[in-house]
């Protein structure tokens, strides 16, 4: 799948489990059909996040020794994605909490992807004996902290993002960055019935999920689609209002655009600037992720598809492989555990939220 | 050619945009002289004097030092040299001790390259003895000290310098009589030795007293060098004010009877700190009240806590019979009351606003229109006007205040007081830096303003000042009031026994 | 002989406001900024399209309103570190308070008053603690950021009001936060000129004690401009997430050094009393088209950054340099 | 007369360094500190144990030796936005440089040197054209992340070299970053307490018109603290690619914000001239040590943030909340 440069990772120590994932993300759908009666959010860290088992697709261990496990969960839970995220830790970590378990998950959190202050607090993690720790690979600067960790005995599962030279992690959950790139440009492609120009809004040049996502964009472009041309990729820094300006000037700047791709945040300000400037529908943009404002724009045509990653699954799964890895001592998954690559579109929208258990009206 | 000329000017001139500073300034100072520079406010006195320090560049002329032509490239070059400067404006560095003010840049190292403290101290304070400061620990920071002693410390900081030559702009004009002597005592050394000292000061009789040749200066010209024998102090100033000039307008006639007269302002038991220790005292209408004492008598301090701007530990303050509560200056302005404060640097200027709004930062209450907004057409007018009555010299009212000469700054803040026409003003040293024609005029304004039925609160190191100016006088002494003397019984014994601190 | 002096000082007055303009330090940034349009309209055919000039216009015109505050605040010679957050926050809180379906005129007022609030904290510690503007605004920036983050719990909150109209509403092409950015500065011009408050800013910023014996009281002065600042932040909040139909926890962020860079450039000092209060306008127009420029031109993606920097070294730089040259040819001369 | 007032005097200095401290601005950033241990131990047992202590001087490491830079910087009353940048720029040259199999001694040089030219454009900017530090460096801080992302191509350029035990060696349990951190302090300290240049410094800070008269060179001596706190960047950006034995575009980002937390905390006032060298370590530790509790308490909400803020300002405010009693007392007395 992953032809792209600069990027091993999926070909690196996997294959066997990579397919494991996607089906995975699939039965979640069909377990959430019955939705959860507690919504016992009280104490979750994010407002509106939704503690909901049934959303949990891997099943936990039962901890018959009783030796109890802790477990830190790093996280960044700002921005939109990772409400759906921070409810997978949430339900993860009410789910441990229960009798049987005997597991206590410690979700930390961090202001922004400050590769150095997840490195510190990895380090900390150790000092505290922790058992499991999950985090977002945000860096391929996090490997020492990861490799010191996994040699203290801990169990390192990265979710979300993984660094792109090989760690000693045990898994990474999460989406092929790089596939899902090549994924929303033969979207846009299909769109555009293969020709025209493209416009593509990144969140940053240093964020190596984005740019995996982007390389994976310009790429697939640039091999399959000879008529589609690209326009020098912008960063919006994750902001909706840079979004915003910058998808102005790009669309003033090129009146002949005919798709915008978005690889990360920063979809909203796409959106709005989109629907100020009467262009729905004839602009076509192709995003990531969900979440209201984005389901707006999918219902009222501003958005031709968005490609989920199954942000509950990036929450929840890495907790309970690590802690099943702790009761079971063998690990469950191993390499990669890609979560989905599910698109969604005006037509198959409310019919997708439905099958994933997401209420719309909550943010 | 001479041995005897230690510095030659030849020929200098210095350019700043609107004003022509110095014009083909020429004339020679000699070895071991005592040569006193007078001029107006503006003159280009220091001007001239920042060229001969390496500070400023001339834009024409030649300058011989030694005997050799020299091209002063900053003021360590010719500290290098041997000429060192006291500046008119103090520049120490506050929040440094007052051993690294004197050894700025000049730290004594030891084997290692690093700062040889103890040498630094005792170096210190063999300098600060000269200068008669030595009872104050060397490692006190500059901002802890009084105005008076930074002056002394940056005369210390000069003499340390071991210079040929030092140029000393206005160095009396922050001191009171006793340091003015320790000074002179100084200087008479520094003559003994051969080291050379130009000199300028308004304080004429000062320089009729010491100097050995006297230049005058007038304009950004050269208007004289001569022999102080051959000079007179008439001569000297008609020189200076480029007309005959006749000093003899003090006051018109003094209070004689105080029975009767209205009370304006009376202050009982006035505490601030340690500074100010129980002082009562009442100003009559149309009064001057003059207060002196010693350095660090505690004057400024009073009138900044009567004024509203210094917080006071206890006392009451009574404007017209009420009692006001003086809680800032502010209150003080609504009172009819006005401040010159000390120091105009520190507490007087806006350095990076222009002479119009320096001068109208108080007045500009009063040319709020019905709208809210203020009448600004007004401004200009107002401030020419006072421009004018006390003869700033600036290009346009709109120069940016740092460029005037010390002197005129000075005018400009009175200039910012007067125009409120007040019912009370205190002056706190008014004519330090300004020059005998600026200074008749100040009290040639003091005098009207008493006519008027103003009363003035003059505090003066200046005895003269004192003696000439004041209705009654009260002497301070470390922040208590030892007496208090009516013009007619004026005199400086009678001050300094009271500001000596001699029980009355 | 006095006579004349007056005379020839109220002459001097009114001598050519031109020639003066040339020797301000307004003067460079003017220079850049007309050098960036002239360049601009050759190299991109879209630069001088009226679309384009409202969209700049628009983009500016956040930098623009808040920067008017910012301008008084570096005038008394402090800083404010908070307004990105103050500005997400006041944003955020409008969001909230809109969805949950409250007036849109009670919400107007509630988060203006918010700000003037923060403004006050900001002011109230600076002044009556004396704790330096930098470190203040520092710690109640972190405090506003963590308060937009508990309120928009990290969501988007998308509202739906007419009071969307401040940040996205068009009186014909022109965008109404454009109008709101001309009442601002013009009101702001006014103020620092022509009202006593005004000018008593730029004394406190040059000397605080003169001002205080000017009878000014300095610490409610200040106070007064953080609050003025803060007030503009929440507007500023306002017509952002106006525009966007939307509040998230990013709202802001970064925002004050945009804002302090437009002032800045501006010709303010860093340390107080200086600086003209329209020239934020041409601050910020500079680092409104900077932008805009590398979108236009399509420079390619890891240059933006560091052209950005270049622009901005030039822009600064012309003032000082015309200097320097100036003052040589005189010395030759 | 002044015999009396000179004994007093003569006390007053005399009297007791631990009184002398206590008076000072130092004190109560001190005693935040403290609080901070003593709650923290009570809190967390994890707190005191000698791996976290180890830990926590590890990631105070680098701001430590940064600040000392910027404390120079400070002390001259400049400000210097770009060293976030300076630091990840330099990380990535080494990053680069010795992936390519180049020497790691000749490597070393480089970067410092590289370091030291960027500090070198910075002051000449500012010195040579006047413009004002903040946006100099602010333009600069750009160019530089820019040339970050452009040699590091978005993506972390990983090398093992015996280089990284600068950044992530131990003596013992002790990290080598730790020695490297006292030592730039302890040279600090002295370069900035008994050397002629550290005191003028001082002097060009406190009053530089003076400075100027007494014949410092005070452009150089600018320029001269830019190189330092330029080369100290670089020195930690070897240090950060060490720990990590890889650098990213992303390295150094945000951490000048850090760095003038901790110097400004540490007592330094922006205005220039006053600050003792020791403090930053103390402020550094403040930064480091909050961090530290959020993670070892766990505080996992949107509170922690808002914390940070608070304890910043809890931290500055201890000084002049005690100030005001004590003059309230002596009132009262
Ligand atoms: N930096 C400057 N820029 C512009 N004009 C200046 C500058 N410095 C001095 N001047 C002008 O040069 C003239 C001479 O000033 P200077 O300070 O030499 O006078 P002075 O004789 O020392 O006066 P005073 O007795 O008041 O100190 C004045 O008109 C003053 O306004
Ligand atoms: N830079 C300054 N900032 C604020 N206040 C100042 C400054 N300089 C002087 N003052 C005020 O002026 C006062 C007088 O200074 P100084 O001690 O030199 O007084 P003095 O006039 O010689 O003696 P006296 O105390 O009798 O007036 C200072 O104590 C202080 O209150
Ligand atoms: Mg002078
Ligand atoms: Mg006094």
């Amino acid at each position: 799948a992953c032809s792209g440069s600069g990027t091993g990772t999926a070909a690196s120590a996997d294959g066997s489990q990579s397919a494991a994932a996607p089906a995975e993300s699939e039965s979640t759908g069909e377990e959430s059909a019955a939705p959860a009666e507690s919504a016992a959010d009280a104490g979750t860290i994010i407002e509106g996040a939704k503690v909901d088992l049934d959303r949990i697709s891997v099943e936990a261990v039962e901890n018959t020794e009783g030796k109890e496990i802790k477990i830190a969960s790093l996280c960044i839970p700002y921005g939109p994605f990772w409400l759906e995220v921070v409810s997978g830790i949430e339900s993860a970590k009410a789910l441990l909490a229960q009798e049987g378990y005997n597991a206590q998950v410690d979700i930390i959190t961090f202001e922004d992807m400050n590769a150095q202050a997840m490195s510190d607090a990895i380090e900390t993690c150790i000092v505290q004996q922790y058992d499991v720790i999950t985090l977002f690979g945000a860096s391929d600067t996090l490997i020492p902290a990861i490799d010191k960790a996994t040699a203290a005995g801990i169990h390192v599962y990265t979710y979300n993002t993984d660094t792109t030279e090989p760690s000693t992690r045990v898994a990474f959950v999460g989406q092929d960055l790089y596939a899902a790139g090549q994924k929303s440009a033969d979207l846009m492609a299909e769109l555009l019935d293969e020709k025209g120009k493209v416009g593509i809004i990144t969140g940053l040049f240093s964020l190596s999920s984005h740019e995996l996502r982007r390389t994976g964009m310009e790429d697939e472009l640039a091999e399959k689609y000879p008529d589609i041309t690209v326009i020098p990729a912008v960063e919006c820094n994750d902001n909706d209002d840079v979004a915003y300006t910058v998808a102005k000037d790009l669309i003033t700047a090129n009146p002949d655009m005919n798709g915008i791709l978005v690889t990360a945040s920063g979809q909203i300000g796409v959106a709005q600037a989109i629907r100020d400037l009467g262009l729905q529908g004839e602009l076509k943009m192709v995003c990531f992720d969900y979440q209201d404002a984005i389901v707006d724009g999918l219902r009222d045509n501003t958005i031709q598809a968005t490609i989920a990653q199954g942000p509950f699954d990036q929450g929840a799964n890495p907790i309970i492989y690590g802690y099943n890895y702790c009761i079971t001592g063998t690990p469950e998954v191993e390499g990669n555990a890609f979560t989905a690559l599910d698109v969604i579109t005006p037509e198959n929208v409310d019919e997708y939220l439905d099958k994933i258990g997401y209420v719309y009206g909550n943010g | 050619m001479d041995t005897e000329v230690i510095y030659s000017i030849k020929n200098i001139s210095k350019i700043f945009p609107g004003v022509r500073a110095l014009n083909h300034i020429s004339f020679d100072i000699k070895r071991g002289d005592f040569h006193a520079i007078v001029g107006e406010n503006g003159a280009g006195k220091s001007t001239l004097m920042n060229v001969l320090a390496g500070i400023y560049t001339p834009e024409e002329g030649e300058l011989f030092f030694g005997g050799k032509q020299i091209k002063l490239k900053s003021p360590r070059h010719a500290q290098d040299m041997g000429i060192a400067m006291i500046h008119q404006e103090l520049s120490l560095s506050n929040a440094l001790s007052i051993a690294e003010n004197i050894y700025e840049n000049r730290l004594p190292k030891n084997k290692l390259g690093l700062v040889d403290l103890k040498k630094l101290y005792q170096d210190t304070t063999s300098a600060m003895k000269y200068v008669d400061l030595d009872y104050l620990d060397p490692r006190t920071l500059i901002r802890e000290i009084s105005t008076a002693q930074q002056q002394l410390v940056e005369i210390a900081k000069a003499l340390a310098l071991n210079a040929k030559l030092i140029i000393m702009d206005e160095p009396t004009s922050a001191l009171t009589q006793s340091e003015v002597e320790t000074l002179f005592r100084i200087i008479s050394d520094l003559k003994s030795k051969g080291i050379t000292i130009i000199y300028i000061s308004h304080k004429l009789d000062e320089v009729m007293r010491l100097s050995d040749t006297i230049t005058v200066m007038r304009d950004g010209e050269h208007i004289e060098t001569t022999a102080a024998a051959n000079m007179t102090m008439q001569r000297m100033i008609s020189l200076m004010v480029g007309r005959e000039y006749n000093m003899e307008t003090i006051r018109d006639s003094f209070v004689e009877s105080y029975t009767n007269r209205k009370v304006v302002l009376e202050v009982e038991d006035l505490c601030v700190g340690r500074k100010v220790q129980h002082a009562s005292w009442k100003l009559y209408e149309g009064e001057t009240l003059g207060i002196t004492g010693l350095v660090g008598a505690g004057r400024s301090e009073m009138l900044q806590a009567v004024f509203g701007v210094d917080k006071r530990d206890s006392g009451t303050i009574r404007v017209m019979g009420q009692e006001k509560k003086m809680a800032s200056a502010r209150e003080a302005i609504e009172c009819g009351m006005g401040l010159v404060p000390q120091g105009r640097k520190a507490q007087g200027l806006f350095l990076n606003l222009s002479v119009k709004d320096n001068m109208t930062s108080v007045y500009l209450k009063k040319m709020r229109g019905k709208s809210g907004l203020l009448n600004l057409k007004g401004e200009d007018g107002i401030t020419c006007e006072y421009a004018e009555k006390l003869r700033v010299k600036t290009p346009t009212i709109d120069q940016l205040i740092k460029n005037l000469s010390g002197g005129n700054q000075q005018k400009v803040i009175i200039a910012r007081w007067l125009m409120n026409h007040p019912k009370v003003l205190f002056l706190d040293e008014p004519t330090q830096g300004i020059d005998i024609g600026a200074k008749e005029e100040i009290y040639a304004i003091i005098n009207d303003l008493v006519k008027q039925g103003i009363s003035v609160v003059l505090v003066s190191s200046e005895m003269q000042e004192t003696l000439t100016l004041c209705d009654r006088v009260i002497v301070m002494h470390e922040g208590k009031i030892m007496g208090e003397l009516m013009h007619n019984e004026l005199s400086e014994e009678k001050i300094m026994y009271y500001a000596t601190g001699c029980e009355s | 002989m006095s006579g004349n002096e007056a005379k020839e000082l109220q002459k001097n007055v009114k001598r050519g406001g031109f020639r003066r303009f040339v020797n301000s330090s307004e003067f460079g940034i003017v220079v850049a900024l007309v050098a960036i349009c002239v360049v601009m309209s050759f190299a991109s055919p879209y630069f001088m399209t009226s679309a384009n000039i409202f969209n700049v216009l628009q983009q500016m015109s956040q930098i623009t309103i808040v920067s008017v505050g910012m301008a008084l605040v570096i005038l008394t010679g402090g800083i404010d570190l908070s307004i990105g957050y103050t500005l997400g926050f006041s944003g955020c809180v409008l969001a909230v308070l809109l969805s949950g379906g409250m007036n849109m005129f009670a919400v107007f007022f509630i988060v203006i008053a918010l700000g003037m609030l923060i403004g006050c904290a900001n002011g109230l510690l600076i002044t009556r603690l004396g704790i330096a503007p930098f470190i203040v605004t520092l710690g109640t920036g972190y405090v506003l950021r963590g308060a937009q983050l508990l309120i928009s719990g990290g969501r988007a909150v998308t509202f739906d009001s007419p009071i969307s109209f401040l940040g996205g509403g068009y009186v014909g092409q022109l965008p109404f936060s454009v109008i709101i950015m001309f009442i601002v500065v013009i009101v702001g011009v006014i103020f620092s000129t022509r009202t006593l408050t005004g000018r008593n800013i730029y004394a406190v910023g040059n000397n605080e004690r003169a001002a205080e014996l000017s009878g000014i009281n300095t610490k409610n002065l200040k106070l007064l401009v953080y609050v003025i600042q803060a007030a503009l932040a929440a507007l500023c909040g306002i017509v952002a997430a106006g525009k966007l139909h939307a509040a998230d926890s990013q709202l802001g962020s970064g925002f004050e050094m945009d804002v302090i860079a437009a002032v800045v450039i501006g010709g303010f000092s860093m340390a107080g009393g200086e600086g003209k209060m329209w020239s934020v306008l041409v601050g910020s127009a500079i680092i409104g088209l900077i932008k805009n420029a590398f979108v236009l031109l399509g420079v390619t993606s890891y240059w933006q950054t560091a052209m950005i920097g270049i622009v901005i070294l030039v822009a600064v730089s012309i003032a000082p340099i015309k200097n320097i040259i100036n003052n040589r040819r005189k010395e030759v001369v």
